[in-house]
């Protein structure tokens, strides 16, 4: 049977084509019999030379390897470097964009809290954590309150918020700008105007659901109320501590 | 090479996402809105058509031992400049799908297709084979946004129709807010699928003996 | 542009230096295999379908080397990517005569049983339960479908008798049915055979003959009325060689038991026992 | 080296935001290999060796871009450096473990491309993780994949073996369902507020 021999390292006994319905009837499937024989070269037959060669890590260095180990080296280097030439190229025409479009963002949600000409950074201060930065909000040179830039812990994670406080402490508005709150659910309280307006008129220390300065939170989002509850107190003593 | 058989398998017979059950990573969980859906689905489908024809021009040069790590490298360079070009011009649509532009690079759609075809042809089959599975890649997302924000959120459209807000069907105090989480993802992806082979059996019965 | 000359710089060294690492653990962590596995892996499609029955494509290109996977395993594989395979194997498909799976056994409902089994409908399940399993014969097939469970293209159904039985047409010898029969019922037989020994029963005639209705009581009729001499008793069973067998079809016709029967009489397949 | 952190950390890397039930990451990897326990128990090890040391190596690498100021690099260099890893993990497998090897057959590759990697690395950036916490996110991420995995594992052998959902379902819509399923009991978990 010219198949037969044509399939080297053919280890099946009496496998060819035609064999003999005896070879199938004793039910033994042949993939099952097959795949116990080990069909691969026996590994303990491994001669000396290849183990004596992998031990030298500089002679593959150097030794007949040399040109494969350069060409993979010098291959993935290249394209690596490609890539990176592009994208920092790409980063350099965006990064101006990018920068305006977010400064654009912080001024419109500021506005949004405070009305004023512009908002100087105010430096130096220490700030308590979760402030990233206080700005002060001049209407031609005159100071009319003061905007704080917060991030504090929602439900689904990190969200930053924008307060804006007036000279005697009171709140005077409250916007986020990013959060990754669930959605119907965390947004609720905070991509609506209407609860975060709640918070207008205020004074420190804010309260969840209770106290003086109440803030009534959305039920079933409680995390998310306190997050921006937390926001929003953080806000008030950094710019008390200015005040004062 | 004929562009048909490929979008006919691009869109149905070897759906990545119905067929292969490759990229579900963000199939499961972009497709809350309208909006995401579509810019996902747009996003991926430039960069795997992009990655494609990059691979392929490069299939000779690539030794097989590093092969993967080249891949990943040329698809996450084009995530990176998708992410930056989006966020430079298009904010919105970078805001909403937040997170999962990056993992587009472990999309193993566009990993998937740079192994099994775009490393076996030449360029023009592995861009139209890219767009063709891009396509297939954005009809299910949107059918899948579609349905999930339609249940999750009775709106239609939600981002991009009538500014924004999409056109309200129900008023959303009724709408099951499990279709909107993980478990809604999963759920309708599993119907899908099961309406597609379906629908196959049908054909294959009608079709076969 | 500084940030540029940074970026290449980093991401280039990173590139260069996890090529240099990685070369040289392929070097070091080198293992000697068949290079004909490269070359059948890439004339596969490299989908990774999983409808050849191995886990992936380079499973499916180790076993078709290895020889224990038929040349024509990938289902998905076009015509011409199947004889490229065959030409790297040093096999000419036309030679390579196509295989189906064949169920065995004819007895099912008509074979008697010890008792009456209700519990997981699972082969393996119903085997385990007074160890030879519901059937008095401890060979029989006992039609709870796993086969047909793990067949994805269809092949096999379980027929009115309760036996399970193949669709040579449809069946791909994918082998995943005989890999999960407990009882090792199917076996591959030529396509295009068309007599068959309905039955693995292994016990002597008169056992066999009380436990199941169509049980090879080695008789021995067909062995002697066989011109072509194809067919023997064997383990109290009779056996076919299909490399002699002419299909001449005198066996079926002298066997009292209709344990042998030609499943192409009338053009299609029949049901295994016909009453 | 607070531990209450760490095990806030561990606790919701495990269970409150499971990488595979809330946060969605890792899926495809996930649906592939469930179908065999022993497949899944090797994948869930392999990508927790995988995740641990990849959080490793990814914070120095992003101490270093961070000083240069190439924050946009992070997901290349991240990607880059997975990458990699998984193919020496492939390379010393096949070496050193044939058998886990051949258990694991194409599933190893397709850890690059699983999504949990690079989003514990990204996330780990993202949360600000000193060197301690990132590696304990890492490998407590790839501990919910692997606890996400096995449970899966054993409700679908069981699911193939003996249910009998209709002819359409068979396969992977079942298993969606049931992933479904496990993501809203999971679900309970994330009202869960550690320390």
């Amino acid at each position: 049977m010219s198949r037969r021999d044509k399939r080297p390292e053919d280890k099946k006994p009496a496998a060819a084509t035609g064999a003999a319905e005896t070879a199938l009837v004793q039910g033994t499937a042949p993939a099952a019999a097959d795949t116990a024989a080990p069909q691969t070269p026996s590994a303990p037959r491994r001669d000396r030379r290849e183990k004596k060669d992998g031990g030298g890590l500089a002679a593959l260095l150097t030794g007949p390897e040399r040109p494969y180990v350069l060409r993979l080296t010098v291959t993935l280097f290249g394209i690596s470097a490609a890539a990176a030439l592009l994208l920092g190229i790409v980063y350099c025409i965006t990064k101006p964009v990018i920068d305006w479009r977010t400064e654009e963002k912080t001024k419109a949600a500021m506005a949004m809290v405070l009305e004023a000409e512009e908002y100087p950074k105010v430096e130096g201060l220490t700030l308590p954590d979760g402030v990233t930065a206080l700005h002060e909000a001049t209407d031609g040179g005159v100071t009319v309150g003061y905007v704080c830039e917060v991030s504090s812990n929602g439900f689904g994670g990190a969200m930053s918020l924008v307060v804006g406080v007036d000279l005697d402490g009171r709140v005077t508005g409250v916007s986020v700008i990013k959060h990754s709150e669930t959605k119907n659910i965390g947004t609720k309280v905070v991509m609506s105007s209407k609860v975060l307006s709640r918070f207008i008129g205020l004074e420190s220390p804010v309260t969840l659901n209770g106290g003086i300065n109440r803030f009534d939170g959305v039920t079933g989002a409680t995390f998310s109320s306190k997050g921006v509850t937390a926001a929003v107190n953080a806000a008030l003593t950094a710019v008390d501590a200015v005040l004062s | 090479m004929n562009v048909g058989k490929q979008i006919k398998e691009g869109l149905w017979s070897q759906n990545p996402v119905l067929v292969q059950l490759l990229g579900m990573c963000s199939t499961l969980a972009i497709t809350t809105s309208f909006s995401n859906g579509l810019g996902m689905g747009v996003s991926v489908t430039i960069i795997l058509t992009l990655s494609n024809v990059i691979i392929s021009l490069l299939r000779k040069i690539i030794p097989d031992k590093i092969r993967i790590a080249a891949y990943i490298v040329v698809i996450a360079t084009f995530v990176t400049m998708v992410d930056l070009l989006l966020q430079a011009y298009l904010p919105d649509i970078a805001e909403s799908l937040g997170v999962f532009i990056p993992l587009i690079v472990v999309n193993c759609v566009i990993l998937a297709r740079a192994e099994a075809f775009a490393s076996k042809n030449r360029v023009l089959p592995a861009a139209i084979d890219g767009l063709c599975q891009g396509l297939g890649y954005t009809l299910v997302l949107l059918v899948m946004s579609v349905i999930r924000e339609f249940l999750g959120n009775g709106t239609f459209g939600a981002g991009l129709l009538n500014g924004g807000e999409g056109y309200k069907v129900f008023s959303s105090d009724y709408s099951a807010l499990m279709m909107v989480m993980p478990v809604g993802g999963f759920l309708t992806l599993g119907v899908l699928i099961a309406l597609m082979q379906w629908v196959q059996g049908r054909s294959a019965g009608k079709g076969g003996k | 542009m500084l940030v540029i000359l940074y970026a290449v710089l980093i991401l280039g060294a990173l590139g260069g230096l996890f090529g240099l690492v990685l070369a040289v653990a392929s070097k070091i962590f080198e293992v000697k295999k068949d290079p004909r596995i490269g070359e059948v892996l890439s004339t596969l499609p490299g989908a990774n379908c999983g409808g050849c029955g191995f886990a992936g494509c380079a499973a499916c290109a180790e076993a078709i080397v290895a020889g224990r996977a038929p040349v024509n395993a990938c289902p998905v594989c076009s015509g011409a990517q199947t004889t490229h395979i065959a030409a790297i194997m040093g096999v000419d498909v036309t030679a390579a005569e196509r295989r189906v799976a064949f169920v065995r056994c004819a007895g099912g409902t008509r074979a008697n049983r010890k008792f009456h089994y209700i519990g997981l409908p699972d082969c393996a399940a119903a085997l385990k339960v007074g160890g030879t399993g519901p059937l008095s014969c401890a060979y029989g097939c006992l039609g709870f479908g796993s086969c047909m469970k793990v067949c994805t293209f269809g092949a096999i159904h379980i027929n009115q008798y309760g036996v399970a039985q193949v669709n040579p047409d449809k069946c791909t010898d994918c082998r995943r049915c005989m890999a999960v029969c407990p009882q090792k019922v199917i076996v591959e037989v030529p396509y295009n055979a068309d007599i068959m020994v309905n039955c693995s029963s292994k016990d002597r005639g008169a056992v066999a003959r009380s436990n199941c209705a169509f049980s090879c009581i080695t008789c021995r009729l067909c062995e002697k009325n066989c011109a072509s001499g194809a067919v023997t008793i064997a383990d109290n069973i009779a056996v076919i060689d299909y490399t002699k067998c002419t299909s001449c079809g005198t066996c079926a016709a002298k066997c009292p038991r209709k344990v042998i029967r030609d499943i192409h009489a009338d053009g299609k397949v029949m049901p295994v026992v016909a009453g | 080296m607070d531990w209450t952190k760490l095990l806030s950390i561990a606790l919701g890397a495990i269970l409150i935001n499971n990488f595979i039930f809330a946060q969605f990451l890792g899926i495809c990897p996930f649906m592939g290999v469930s179908k065999k326990m022993d497949t899944a128990l090797g994948m869930g090890f392999a990508v927790t060796f995988v995740m641990g040391l990849a959080s490793a190596i990814c914070y120095f690498i992003n101490l270093l871009l961070v000083r240069l100021g190439l924050e946009f690099m992070q997901t290349v260099a991240f990607i880059l450096v997975i990458a990699a890893l998984v193919q020496f993990v492939e390379m010393f497998l096949q070496k050193m473990m044939p058998a886990l090897y051949e258990a694991l057959g194409v599933y190893l590759p397709l850890i690059t491309t699983n999504c949990a990697v690079l989003g514990a690395a990204l996330l780990n950036v993202q949360n600000k993780y000193s060197f301690i916490e990132s590696v304990v996110y890492g490998v407590t991420g790839g501990l919910g994949f692997l606890l996400a995995i096995v449970l899966f594992a054993s409700i679908r052998e069981r699911l193939y073996m003996v249910a009998e959902p209709p002819k359409c379902f068979r396969g992977f819509p079942i298993a969606l369902i049931t992933a479904g399923l496990m993501a809203l009991a999971f679900g309970g978990f994330s009202g869960l507020q550690v320390f």
